[in-house]
């Protein structure tokens, strides 16, 4: 091969294996989100991590691709259908190794949604708002800012997506764990019970996964292998904010519970991971540090705040996770933006980022959460959003597929 | 000859050295499962950002049939190796048991119960 | 005093229920485990490609001794709790205990069932 | 009339056999769990470099309550199906029960364990 | 480097990092055959697991890779003692490399037949019939099609190896489950019985594993990246199958059997990824999308006809993942190939494809029936094949390993 | 791209993808671990195994990385702080992307621990002497071989790190295991009584990841695709020992126990897969199976040695998979290397290099058990090494962290 195709070769093998790593991120959520519910619900939540990565799989191919990457205008990409129109080759790669690379984040995003929706939600309407979102609502905010739209333009940095991927799912996971309503059990006299989850191991281990997957997801992000030291640097800034998520987290549970939990800490890891995706690739290792510390205690107040007062149960803490930190990880590009052609305000480079960055969070999330109420009230009234009290006691594995996850 | 059942309810980590103490009286059939137990030991739990307590301790029974004679000195034997001293350490239940037979040959009564081949 | 020894099979849904209401009349003490009932009611299940009904339910035993003045009172209580109506809302079986012991203090016969401190 | 508790302790691998020998005889209710037998058996088991001895054998608990009258030929219909021959084939015990309830109905007494729709 | 030997290093890499990810195929396949079936048998399923992988490693480098890559005839390679030959060079990879990759696809038709055969077969004939599949009759038909053999030479296209590699396992699995006859219980008076598998989780977990390994096998056949549109084109066209299979199983479970089943489903995931294996380099997104819903709609029924009337215990579905589908994929490439050299009979291509395709997969069954006929009828003859009632009642861990799976 | 970018990139993408995979085995380590250990103490042992790597990250990049692999002297290397003096550049890759690799390495050796003093070693503990591990003692021995030190300048050949790794690991893990004293029940009347993991599904999952990890951990050491040949010959003998290991441990349980194990088998394979580290590159395809049929003998009566005679309880067979094989591995060098620009004794060597790989052997082990020593007595008597019999008996997950790990 000549230089040409030896370059083109080595970035679409690059975007291919990140798109791996990052599919295998979908296992990662399914043993998160089942570990952290009950042994009754499994068979449930299994079925659903594993549809929304097929229906996401067709929905984006058909639909989901062109309104996110086709030129369209500031707000919209294209109907195109089946992801024919080229928009691989302008970026050295194959169209269908970006499309590929594309897909799996759009059924990241899809994903985040089941977690906290878990236990309660009707199989056939979980099917049908899986699918829009990864068909309509999600191509629609990335298109503002990965797609050549209004965001992108104002200058917003989202590097690998902490807005685009993690808020987008965060937030219409909190609209869905507010529509649905709380888990029975889950409060008395307006206090939050604990519903431990049936398996801490799938739990870890699913962490251990996404974190795994991570390192697909954002330097993947780069698209080739032009910038090695770019690559391998944000091998180190996402890996360094996970780890200070993790021990942030620990040090908070420890003081404030009495004890090391090992349930927060794993979300605190994410935490990390999350916050970290949109700057990965222009804070130094120190900013990394820093943002990964922050990531691990917010998170703990965050899902604290969410029990506590807002009394919206998130059996896994997907709001928290991705859609708080998603948000505080892109705000934090604001302020220690520091290469990569971004400079934020703590640098010298002034609030104009700072600002394009906040106007990003805000809208995204407004267009998350409009869309959320749209689409669960729609389905609540229309289909119904959540199962009848008595198979939600004897879980959804009984009567809604009539098959136990665990047998002797 | 009377035959009695014996439940106890232990701590699952006096578990072993109830069924050395057992042994040393001459029990050394009987038939154990895992329960929990509501009592007056409680204990802090975490999850996640939830602090709670729970009375739901992991407890084993114990459940044999032995000859009467046996009753005392077994509810000794284990007062004995079951005592911890803090609260949560279990219960012993005794109550009568009116037939025994042994499936493999057929033998009723407190024949059935003892060690025989 | 003569203790009773109530074992109830009810549905794992309704074990918070029946709790709440055993503690409403004063019984605070009991031991549970998770068992499988075989009974009238039936259950559609599926597995690869074969559907069978199972009459294999999931179950979980609540037992527990008391004085005997508390029996009627808690077969009320938890009849009231446990039921929901349909076929397969489980039974409640009452029989004698000789003696009970508490392992921590040694204590025998109905005092053991009191709560101390 | 009188009503018996039966509680049979049986091989796991006899457990279809036992239910099909009781359902044979009109016993179509009953609730069973799985326990730990400590009793003759032994069998032989490896873990890592350490070879030995358990006589914790896994075994089911099939418990019911009838009518005085099944009482015989439930025991018979057990051994019948339980029995190998060999050592560790387990028990039967039979106990006296007070009372019985059925929580659906709230009918008490040996009308309770009817077959009824 | 120059750019000779970057092309190498890029081809080289792409090879064994895709023999990689089919090596964790092992994993996907222990995991999905201990998740259905009970635990009782499950320190069995995982040893047979782990000892397949060692024992094909050891008898496919001593005789296996030449006998299927060595000249020879059309019918049989060489007798080439540790892989010592080179037939990597020729494809412009090292031979090391190029026997590593195709090892682990060995391995993998091997460890297709444990599956059928779990719950009852003894564990040393076990390692006794997986190493003769894998020194002998995997690379006898291996050579037929990928090995310079007769059916290569007729035309007949097989990319990544649905006949090569599925329908050999499947098959033989299918002869295996026969001669030992079905579990205790699985059939009373003459009617099928549901015997769940003791978790589901490790089901979805090991397909999730398994999927994730065919981003290995499939493109990964191309041995190379010098094509970087159809290495992309295959990770689109295999994903698509898989889910097009998930989807169609889940519809069918649903309208047939009042409820969507998970066991069934996942199933329907594998037999979209057996069906375009052979194709996925040739037939189009939309090709893919049929065969995948052709294959998640085949599974169920064949399933159903195995269980039912064939009255063959399967308990994982090994045979119609595998073996039907294998067979269906490769027949499809002869009326939907449209690409990559090969054109089938809907796109004007004529029927000779088909023909060939038809062949391949008629002759490759009657060999690895006749094989298994063989093997196993000897088996069950000398050292016996199947184990005592007694120790299938109390699980094959207690008594062939004096070890359970699961304590306390 | 030009070649020079080229090269760059495609060595770099190589060693990445490598600490990727060196990154998963942290996942197989802690479900082996899990696995081997009771479900009383799961939560606790997940939870050491997500923090120490969380701690690793950290600690070596603030000092471990400059102490390894600074110019300093031949004993150490230098105070750099944060990873940011370049080593990187002169092997052909970015720093951050060695430094990364190193990283992944250093976790590993520290996560060993955990496994031989499970169940009953005080978390606040854990953490103290995990990342005094990763930050001080793995990198001066490293140094000695890897760094620029003496071993290395001697001649001793440790290719992906047998002795650099996995014997340090192996060691700390002997001493701590020794100083902590076996688990109550462990010992009845100075016999040793079998305390069952409480999964073996865990246990070999973990033993699949770990291989799959040791792809990265061997062929990855090259750090580089400028000698496919090389990288593809790593693969294959990386595979055959650990393939030779497992065949050999099952032949000796069944030999020995009477029936074959599949506990001790898991060990077996990993035996392998530790010897064949340092020689991978320069052993024989046959060589790698003689010191991967050696070693899976050897972890069997290594096993039994610390388990009778010496009472050293050890969980999970750390130290004589580790510990014992690593040194193993690393003496066969001196024997059968044959390659790679060294030559063992039994090719003609001479014995100069096996008077190398024996010192490096005795050295880094006085060195390993020498810091043992001092820092487990040094917690031993200051904050306390092990849990209260209390905390023990009733599980660590109960006391330590408030939290089970299997729920309903
Ligand atoms: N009346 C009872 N009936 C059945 N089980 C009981 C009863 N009282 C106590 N138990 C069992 O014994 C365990 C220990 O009892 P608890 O009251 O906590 O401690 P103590 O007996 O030391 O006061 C409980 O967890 C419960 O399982
Ligand atoms: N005679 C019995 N002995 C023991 N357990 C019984 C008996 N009858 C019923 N049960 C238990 O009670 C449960 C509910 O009984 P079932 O007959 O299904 O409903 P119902 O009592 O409402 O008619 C059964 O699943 C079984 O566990
Ligand atoms: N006295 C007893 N009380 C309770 N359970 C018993 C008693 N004797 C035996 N068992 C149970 O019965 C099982 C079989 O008994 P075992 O003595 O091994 O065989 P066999 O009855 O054939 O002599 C034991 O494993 C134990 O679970």
């Amino acid at each position: 091969m000549d230089t040409t195709l030896l370059t083109t070769g080595l970035n679409t093998l690059w975007v291919l294996l990140a798109a791996i790593l990052v599919f295998f991120m979908q296992t990662g959520f399914a043993l998160v989100e089942a570990g952290f519910t009950r042994s009754k619900n499994t068979t449930n939540i299994l079925f659903k991590n594993v549809m929304d990565f097929c229906l996401g799989t067709i929905t984006f191919w058909l639909l989901g691709y062109g309104i996110m990457f086709g030129e369209g205008n500031a707000f919209i990409g294209n109907i195109e259908w089946l992801a024919t129109t080229d928009h691989g080759t302008a970026l050295g790669i194959p169209n269908m190794a970006f499309f590929f690379f594309q897909l799996v984040f759009a059924a990241t995003a899809a994903t985040i949604v089941s977690g906290a929706m878990a236990e309660r939600t009707k199989f056939k309407s979980y099917l049908m708002y899986s699918a829009i979102i990864s068909m309509i609502i999600y191509p629609i905010s990335g298109h503002w800012i990965w797609g050549g739209g209004w965001l992108g333009d104002m200058g917003m940095h989202d590097f690998a997506g902490s807005t685009v991927v993690h808020s987008v799912g965060g937030w219409l996971a909190l609209v869905g764990a507010w529509v649905l309503g709380p888990r029975i059990g889950k409060y008395r006299n307006g206090k939050p019970n604990a519903i431990p989850g049936h398996s801490l191991t799938l739990g870890a281990l699913g962490v251990f996964i996404l974190w795994l997957g991570w390192f697909g997801f954002n330097p993947g992000s780069t698209l080739g292998l032009g910038d090695v030291d770019l690559v391998a640097h944000i091998f180190v800034t996402t890996n360094l904010a996970a780890a200070a998520g993790g021990i942030a987290t620990l040090a908070v549970t420890w003081l404030r519970y009495g004890k090391p939990g090992l349930s927060m800490t794993l979300n605190g890891v994410l935490a990390g991971l999350v916050a970290i995706t949109a700057g990965c690739d222009t804070v130094t290792p120190i900013g990394a540090l820093i943002i990964g510390l922050l990531a691990g205690i917010l998170v703990v107040f965050s899902v604290e705040f969410l029990d506590r007062k807002l009394k919206i149960d998130d059996p896994v803490g997907a709001v928290s996770v991705h859609g708080v930190n998603g948000a505080f990880g892109t705000i934090m590009v604001g302020l220690l933006a520091n290469g990569n052609g971004v400079t934020g305000l703590f640098y010298g480079g002034g609030s104009e980022l700072l600002v394009a960055q906040l106007t990003g969070v805000v809208a995204v999330a407004a267009w998350a959460i409009g869309c959320g109420l749209i689409l669960f009230f729609a389905l609540k009234y229309t289909m119904g959003l959540r199962v009848s009290k008595k198979e939600e006691e004897n879980g959804l594995d009984y009567y809604e597929h009539g098959e136990k996850a665990y047998n002797s | 000859m009377i035959m009695k059942k014996i439940e106890a309810i232990i701590r699952v980590s006096q578990f072993e050295e109830v069924t050395e103490a057992l042994h040393d009286i001459g029990i050394d059939f009987f038939t154990y499962w895992d329960v929990t137990g509501v009592g007056n030991e409680k204990s802090g739990a975490i999850y996640r950002a939830t602090v709670y307590e729970t009375r739901l301790i992991p407890r084993r029974v114990i459940s044999f049939v032995c000859r009467d004679k046996f009753v005392d000195a077994s509810i000794e034997a284990i007062c004995k190796a079951a005592k911890t001293g803090e609260m949560g350490d279990g219960k012993i239940f005794v109550s009568t048991v009116d037939e025994s037979v042994r499936i493999r040959t057929g033998e009723r009564g407190p024949e059935s119960l003892y060690i025989k081949e």
